[in-house]
């Protein structure tokens, strides 16, 4: 627990760079397959074939090599823009999408260590943003005030959409997979509602939208009007330190670790479980309640029904990517984010669906979860056998649970 | 689809035209499709390169637009509400740039950009009383895909116009399904259960106002064992673009996105860009109803007519549709 | 891990325990709920319920109750219920099955004649109600059983939602491609064994996380069917035309008032779905195959001591519920809607998730399960369709919050296979 | 069946679990392996059983070789295993699990599983097993469970049966049913390979006696050799098992307990008006037949049970209606019953599982932090003090073998100032060495005038230890005798009779009431 596990590092260590590399490239070379095999020019250049294959062959390259581009322009570094701040403005976007998503991840991936599978990112991120959304445009106080109100309850809506799952799993035992995946839909109509009535929707309106937040309300940008990326992107980061704290270092940290893993030693150790369960699913809606204040507050400054867009379900898989380790996470966000950011520059430049980003993401969370496959692919042969030990990083419990908790 | 296929033989003009389309994409066989046929048309007819962006997430839409900005477009078109005051802050930001947004309105327009918004419930009217004549059973139904102004504007013309059937043939035809929303534009297994609940119940013509979904209803109403039942399209004509719509479909609710966003492209082609509020109607042709095909002989005598007559009282202002 | 442990007298009557005093709890507040709701603010009037359709041959009269009496009947029959519970509990005497069931069933025809009651509609039909539910359900009853088939060996399928959606496309582009249903059927089938077979080779030979494995494939099933949904059938609209499933009725037996239509006038995939939930259930309960799939589960390592291969009974198991999710898939492109749409599923695997976990990974209960939810859905359509008072976002809710109140209240804990997302090593 | 291994050699990784090992059983007759914890017992035993392939070496049965490819090739050789964890499927019952693997059935593969009802009665009425083939293997006493599996070795007709630490959790009177099942099974000419280290038991059943160290074969023993001399051998020094001690008799009462009962889940008592009391510097021995109440009595003490009535005073104060966090930080030592389930958190490092019920105290935790520097020392040291084998303090707890996971737990407990020390079954499954030293500790607790409360089913385990004896049965108090009963008059209490009846029982029968005090060797050497 001090330190990272010693399994998660050996698992880093045996996954080297090298694996993690070939992972990724592995991903984009299925990826580029499939968008050269439906490019227009690639087909038509494949039906004269075998007259002349390497048409066939270039084509399906420039399609591939394009759409990368497209994505690594979109995502890190644009060298094709004429400014300075053209080009540095892809970073920006690939924070300021790794923003909502590291904070629902962290909450993701603490539920997890107590051993509770959290699909309820979604409605907490929901419940989050209702209460950022209406503080952000009622109150009219002086800035500081006013946005730590708005955080305060984004992470307070969370917290009791996530603690209502933790309650109900500790008091009755109902499986919190259920639990989470009927909050969110409870929580998308309920949020529907309210968007039909004057308590969030703007006045004069017919459409479920609500009404912009007060600047005060607003997190501040960071880099100038140019710029999306704000200063919530700075919170979440504080928010990933504190949780790395909270998991690495503090009591509470150790509590629903233990809780996660052996409930009955921890009970046994005087550990209150219903206490942990519950608190540790209220972490995990507040963070991500504050993923709603990031959407609304941060980039979006109003709210509507697809506030949560993906985010709630990303969410799972960057926790998993991140191995339910805070700095994992952060990692994983931010790979996340460069995706999505990417993924638009290359639909828009060259005319790939976006779709093509959700395949070329699962890819490398596959491949960078088996390393014995990506050796194979690329024929390095088997590492010596290692001692077969379940990861400690892996939310060994969750599975379980999920699967159907303890009895 | 890569941008520089000019398909109609136009000739090619140094012209951007370029689109973003919010969650549903440009295949959600609604707006964003309906507008995104404006596009095309404006491809192959005017010869400008075109490009587009899905959002795939309503988290897209601002970043798309930037990169459309950025990309050099000329025209920038965005289709539904869900944009809300991003292309106005764009517009104001970005005076080189025009802007054509369907669907939504603003109280003050900057000089670069145009609102297409449509007056659906005027056409739905028509196609509420033609329904309710054409109906036998003497219910007709209606359902929609989320509870926004955009489904409910149909849904609302609908009913008024079997009212006024109601009122002018002293009958006593009901509509259906009026708070029935199906919750979403993708779950096709509850859409279908809504028509077939509707057609169980005797309603033997559905409006469904509920994007892609409508073609649920088609299909329960080309499968339904009683050969009159119908379905009142919407967006698009129906008898063409649904999937068996020529045997299902009795009239659409025509809402000319495509046609509209064509020729507001083509005003800025031809350098005569109008910043302006733009109001589908009747009247203009924005809205209407499609031709009734084979269904037009099974429609009671005088029908046609009549919601001719009806055309010109409400193009005149004597009917309000949503009153 | 061990068994002796775990079994150790003593350790573990607590949680029985724990189970029956929430479930008293629970009788006492539906029980309150129901004198509250049902009697003193009844809505009045009467509450009529069609039994027949519109088109039917032979029309049933229409059954119409008082809502009020109807409410104090119930309430009254609930309070006994709760009493009985209470009675047994105090003397020790554990419920029988059917107490929460009739429990249950009353409490929701409670909540039924009270809100036909509060509605406009001058009567709601039965069979409308019915047939919808087993629409409702039919994709999520074959996600579920495909769920159970891989988690009773032991691995724990998050990808049902792929499999059905790979399965919806594979029926439209094998459809197309084949111009019969069977071949689209047999698509669908190979649709959910591709996703199958990922997850095996992942999880079970890579021993990668079986969560990881499967929320990751949802995401890839989905990013790839709308990747060639907006390449591959925008550019060959053909491919997206699979043939029509027809509704086979039994002559004779589909003619049976309400028990016709519901059961006896279906499509293959219908008929298919009720003798797979009997079969499934008889394999698993009675037969050499269920329990070896069943040991696997609980307990790979004594399977393993006794000569059975833990992990290809994994590996075929976990295929074969693919095969059956995937069937289920195509449900939505060869009955509900004629061509494939992204993203169609929407969702309805989580549910099915949640509904295998709801009927104790038994495909019995998940049947049940999954029927109850498409009751709660189709019982909301009929009402908004009826027209009442209640917005359509609350309606809306109703399925969700049915299953928590019941997973809560009269389900609680339940208990996965021992070894369910546990990668088998040998030794 | 006669088997014969040459050269056996099992690695995992470079490290050697088996070396070389030579081993010869006899038709008909009991062979037993004697050796640490670790020696490598349990993965011979799976080579043989076809779960391991060997690095090295040959099987050969009846003298011709023979290779397993699985448990399957093994059994279908006549080789039968009862596992040191059983391998029973806890919700099939007991006919499903016997079936398994070797089903009946009828057409279309449909089970029958009445043909192994059959013969499992048929079996269980040759050996007096009185196994129900329809009881849910969950709800049976783990005696029974062995008995389920030793039937599942005599369905698939075992020739030669392997048993893997099979009395280390039975009561003393199972123990003696086992012992009796065996020598019928020797008669029938079934081969039986033995593992335990229980030493009385290994001289009185055994023919052979083969003794392993460090994955090799270090000797042949004989059965009649001395105690202490086969100690040695295993440990590979000389181990001096008398303890020496002095009973106690502490005047200062600790602990008070009144009129404790618990309830279970179906209303009955499981535990009921128990009360004693237990005095500073002595240790209450608590016996019983397992699943009598002592781990309702223990569990109760430490908040743990819901439905609990009476009183429990620690040094004047009440501890019933605590939580079990309380009670711990008022001075409550507890060694669970359980070690693997409630003892340590098996994915938690060594260090961290050294802390587990003082995490969130100084001078562990200060202000909601953890403190790692004193963690990590405090793991040096005691790693050190109770000479826990492992590589590391980051290594996690279910690295280690069971016995070093029980050091792990009495070094966390005896870390604190304890009030009052439990130890529910402290040396289940431990090695002689390891019962030895844990023993001394917990004497050395109680001579810091701790009182501590040892529960036992190892009758022995309850002489050695108890300066007094509490025996419970079906819930209920029998009597508190003094330490040096004897084993008859033990044996009647725990079979239902009270003290007084016990003793006059016995003295009726002429059978010792107290035990000489002769020096008590631990894990039950005569
Ligand atoms: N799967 C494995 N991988 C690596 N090492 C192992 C494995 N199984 C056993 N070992 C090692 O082999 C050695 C022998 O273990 P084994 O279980 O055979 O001991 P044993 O003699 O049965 O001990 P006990 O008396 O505690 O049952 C131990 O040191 C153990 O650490
Ligand atoms: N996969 C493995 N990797 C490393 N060590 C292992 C592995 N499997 C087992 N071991 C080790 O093998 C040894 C024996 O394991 P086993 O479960 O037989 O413990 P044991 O000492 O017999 O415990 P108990 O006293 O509870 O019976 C332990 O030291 C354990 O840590
Ligand atoms: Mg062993
Ligand atoms: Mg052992």
């Amino acid at each position: 627990m001090s330190t990272p596990s010693p399994s998660f590092l050996a698992r880093l260590r045996s996954s080297s760079a090298l694996v993690s590399v070939l992972a990724i490239v592995a991903s984009f070379i299925v990826g580029g397959i499939l968008i050269a095999a439906t490019d227009e020019k690639t087909t038509s250049a494949a039906t004269y074939f075998f007259a002349r294959p390497l048409d066939t062959l270039a084509a399906a390259w420039d399609a591939a090599a394009g759409s990368y581009a497209a994505m690594f322009r979109g995502a890190i570094f644009n060298y094709d823009a004429g400014t300075f701040a053209g080009m540095m403005r892809p970073l920006t976007e690939t924070l300021t999408y790794a923003t909502p998503l590291l904070t629902a991840s962290l909450g993701v991936a603490v539920a997890f260590r107590a051993g509770l599978f959290n699909i309820g990112a979604q409605g907490q991120l929901i419940l989050g943003a209702m209460f950022a959304t209406w503080i952000g445009f009622t109150l009219e106080l002086a800035w500081p005030l006013h946005l730590l109100l708005v955080i305060l309850g984004s992470i307070l809506g969370g917290a009791l959409w996530g603690g209502l799952v933790g309650w109900l799993k500790a008091k009755t035992g109902a499986h919190e997979v259920i639990l989470t995946i009927m909050l969110n839909y409870v929580a998308l109509n309920l949020l529907g509602y309210l968007l039909n009535t004057p308590v969030l929707q703007r006045p004069g309106s017919t459409n479920p939208v609500s009404p912009q937040v007060n600047p005060s309300g607003m997190y501040p940008l960071l880099f100038g009007e140019d710029f999306r990326l704000h200063a919530g992107f700075l919170v979440a980061l504080a928010a990933t330190a504190v949780v790395w704290w909270l998991m690495n270092r503090s009591t509470l940290g150790f509590e629903i670790k233990a809780v996660g893993s052996n409930r009955h030693a921890a009970k046994t150790a005087g550990i209150n479980t219903v206490k942990v369960t519950v608190l540790a699913m209220v972490i995990a809606g507040a963070l991500a309640g504050m993923s709603g204040a990031a959407q609304v507050n941060g980039t979006e400054r109003f709210l509507t029904e697809s506030v949560a867009a993906s985010i709630g379900f990303d969410a799972i898989t960057v926790a998993l990517l991140g191995r339910s380790h805070p700095i994992g996470v952060l990692f994983a966000s931010l790979l996340f984010g460069a995706f999505r950011a990417g993924g638009l520059t290359m639909q828009i430049a060259t005319g790939t669906p976006i779709d093509i980003v959700l395949v070329v993401q699962s890819l490398i969370v596959l491949f960078i979860a088996a390393p014995p496959l990506v050796r194979s692919l690329f024929g390095l042969g088997e590492r010596k056998k290692k001692r077969e030990r379940p990861s400690k990083g892996e939310p060994k419990q969750a599975v379980a649970a999920a699967a159907g908790g303890d009895k | 689809a890569p941008e520089e296929s000019a398909g109609g033989g136009a000739e090619e003009v140094d012209y951007l035209a370029c689109m973003v389309s919010d969650e549903g994409g440009f295949d959600d066989g609604s707006f964003n499709q309906a507008s995104y046929e404006g596009l095309v048309q404006a491809e192959e007819e005017l010869g400008v390169q075109t490009r587009e962006a899905e959002s795939g997430a309503s988290t897209d839409m601002g970043p798309n637009l930037d990169q459309m900005v950025s990309a050099g477009c000329d025209t920038i078109v965005t289709a539904g509400f869900m944009f809300e005051d991003l292309p106005l802050n764009e517009a104001e930001a970005n005076a080189e740039t025009n802007f054509v947004v369907v669907d939504y309105g603003y109280e003050e327009l900057p000089e670069n950009m145009r609102t297409l918004n449509y007056k659906t419930g005027e056409a739905a009217y028509l196609a509420g009383y033609a329904a309710a004549a054409y109906s036998e059973s003497g219910k007709v139904g209606t359902f929609g895909g989320a509870e926004i102004a955009t489904v409910t504007d149909f849904m609302v013309g609908f009913e008024k116009g079997v009212q006024k059937f109601n009122e002018d043939k002293g009958a006593d035809v009901a509509v259906e399904g009026m708070e029935t929303f199906v919750g979403n534009f993708s779950d096709t297994v509850k859409a279908k259960q809504i028509s077939e609940n509707l057609l169980s119940s005797g309603v033997d013509v559905i409006m469904p106002v509920a994007g892609p979904l409508g073609q649920t209803t088609v299909d329960a109403v080309n499968e339904s064992s009683s050969e009159t039942d119908a379905v009142v399209w919407v967006d698009t004509d129906g008898h063409e673009y649904a999937n068996g719509g020529d045997t299902a479909v009795l009239t659409s609710v025509m809402k000319n996105m495509g046609l509209t966003v064509f020729e507001s492209i083509e005003m800025d082609v031809n350098g005569e860009f109008a910043s302006e509020a733009y109001l589908g109607t009747l009247e203009n042709g924005g809205v209407g109803i499609a031709p009734f095909y084979e269904f037009e002989g099974d429609l009671p005598k005088g029908t046609i007519d009549e919601l001719d007559a009806l055309k010109e009282q409400i193009i005149a202002g004597e009917i309000d549709p949503l009153g | 891990m061990s068994t002796a442990t775990a079994t150790v007298p003593g350790s573990t009557t607590g949680a029985v325990h724990v189970v029956n005093k929430r479930a008293l709890v629970l009788y006492g507040v539906g029980a309150f709920l129901a004198v509250l709701v049902f009697g003193f603010f009844s809505p009045g009037g009467d509450a009529s319920f069609r039994l027949s359709s519109a088109n039917d041959a032979v029309q049933l009269p229409v059954v119409t109750v008082p809502v009020t009496a109807a409410g104090w009947i119930i309430a009254v029959l609930l309070v006994a219920g709760a009493v009985f519970a209470f009675w047994s509990e105090k003397n020790a005497r554990p419920l029988r099955g059917w107490v929460p069931a009739v429990f249950a069933l009353l409490f929701v025809i409670g909540i039924l004649v009270w809100l036909v009651g509060s509605s406009d509609a001058s009567a709601i039909s039965l069979l409308t109600l019915l047939t919808g539910s087993l629409t409702l359900a039919l994709p999520m009853v074959y996600g579920s059983l495909g769920g159970v088939l891989a988690e009773r060996s032991g691995v724990v399928n998050i990808a049902i939602e792929g499999q059905l959606l790979l399965g919806a496309f594979a029926a439209a582009l094998g459809g197309s491609l084949s111009g019969s249903v069977i071949g689209a059927m047999v698509s669908a089938a190979l649709g959910g064994v591709v996703v199958s077979s990922l997850l095996t080779l992942f999880a079970v030979k890579y021993r990668v996380n079986q969560i990881i494995v499967g929320v990751v494939l949802n995401v890839l099933v989905s990013g790839l069917t709308g990747f060639l949904f907006g390449t591959l059938f925008a550019n060959n609209p053909d491919l997206n035309r699979p043939p029509r499933l027809p509704s086979l009725a039994i002559p004779g037996l589909s003619e049976i008032p309400i028990l016709g239509p519901l059961l006896f006038d279906q499509t293959a995939l219908g008929y298919i779905m009720f003798v797979a939930v009997g079969v499934l259930w008889f394999g698993l309960y009675k037969t050499r195959w269920g329990l070896r799939i069943r040991a696997v589960g609980e307990h790979p390592k004594a399977a393993d001591t006794v000569g059975i291969n833990v992990n290809r009974t994994r590996v075929f198991n976990v295929l074969l519920g693919g095969a059956v999710a995937g069937l289920g898939g195509s449900f939505y492109t060869l009955v509900s809607v004629s061509q494939f749409s992204r993203d169609m599923t929407a969702g309805t695997g989580f549910i099915a998730l949640a509904a295998l976990i709801f009927g104790r990974w038994n495909p019995i209960g998940a049947f049940f399960a999954a029927l109850l939810f498409g009751f709660a859905t189709n019982l909301q359509y009929v009402l908004s369709q009826a027209g009442t008072d209640v917005p359509s976002q609350f309606l809306a809710m109703l399925p969700y919050v049915i299953t928590i109140f019941a997973v809560a209240g009269l389900v609680g804990a339940s208990r996965a296979p021992a070894a369910s997302g546990k990668p088998y090593v040998k030794g | 069946m006669k088997l014969e291994l040459t050269g056996i050699s099992k690695a995992f990784g470079d490290f050697y679990a088996n070396d070389s090992i030579d081993l010869l059983v006899e038709p008909g007759k009991v062979h037993t392996l004697l050796g640490e914890n670790g020696a490598g017992k349990s993965t011979l035993m799976n080579v043989l059983y076809g779960l391991y392939e060997p690095t090295a070496g040959q099987i050969r049965i009846d003298d011709s070789p023979v290779q397993f490819r699985g448990p399957g090739d093994a059994m279908a050789a006549g080789i039968g295993m009862v596992h040191q964890h059983f391998m029973l499927v806890p919700v099939f019952t007991v006919a499903e699990n016997v079936a398994l693997g070797d089903e009946h059935t009828k057409a279309g593969g449909i089970l029958d599983l009445e043909q192994t009802r059959r013969r499992i009665r048929e079996i269980s009425d040759k050996y007096g097993f009185h196994v129900d083939p329809d009881a849910v293997v969950e709800d049976l006493p783990v005696g029974v469970q062995q008995r389920v599996e030793i039937i599942k070795a005599l369905v698939r007709k075992a020739d030669l049966l392997i048993l893997d630490e099979p009395t280390a959790v039975l009561t003393p009177k199972e123990t003696d049913e086992l012992m009796d099942i065996i020598r019928q099974l020797k008669a029938d000419g079934t081969s039986i390979i033995f593992i335990s280290h229980k030493l009385r038991e290994v001289k009185a059943i055994s023919d052979d006696i083969t003794v392993i160290r460090r994955g090799k074969v270090v000797g042949q023993a004989d059965p009649s050799a001395d105690a202490m001399e086969l100690a040695s051998l295993m440990v590979g020094r000389a181990v001096d098992l008398s303890l020496g001690r002095q009973h106690s008799d502490g005047t200062e009462v600790a602990l008070t307990i009144e009129d404790l009962t618990v309830i279970d889940g179906l209303g009955v008592p499981t535990l009921d008006h128990v009360s004693l009391e237990v005095r500073k510097g002595e240790i209450l021995a608590v016996a019983g037949v397992q699943g009598n109440g002592q781990t309702e009595l223990v569990e109760a003490i430490m908040g743990l049970t819901e439905r609990t009535t009476g009183s429990v005073r620690l040094g004047g104060q009440e501890l019933l209606g605590r939580s079990t966090k309380e009670i711990i930080n008022s001075g409550v030592g507890y060694v669970p019953e359980d070690r693997s389930t409630d003892g340590v958190i098996g994915d938690f490092s060594i260090a961290d599982n050294l802390v587990l019920n003082r995490y969130d105290r100084a001078p562990v935790a200060k202000g909601g932090t953890l403190q790692l520097p004193f963690i990590a020392e405090n793991a040096a040291a005691k790693i050190d003090e109770f000479d826990i084998r492992t590589q590391s303090a980051q290594h996690t707890a279910s690295q280690l073998s069971g016995g070093n996971q029980q050091k792990v737990v009495l070094a966390r407990e005896f870390s604190r100032d304890l009030n009052l020390f439990i130890a529910s079954q402290p040396t289940r499954g431990v090695d002689v060495g390891s019962i030895e030293f844990l023993h001394r500790r917990i004497l050395a607790e109680r001579d810091k005038d701790v009182p501590v409360i040892v529960v036992s089913t190892e009758l022995d385990e309850v002489a050695e230890l108890g300066d007094r004896i509490a025996v419970l049965f079906h819930g209920r108090l029998m009597g508190i005798v003094p330490g040096n009963t004897s084993r008859d008059v033990l044996g009647l209490m725990m079979a239902g009779s009270t003290a007084d009846e016990a003793f006059a029982e016995a003295e009726a029968a002429h059978l010792n009431t107290t035990e000489h005090d002769e020096p008590q060797l631990p894990g039950g050497i005569a």
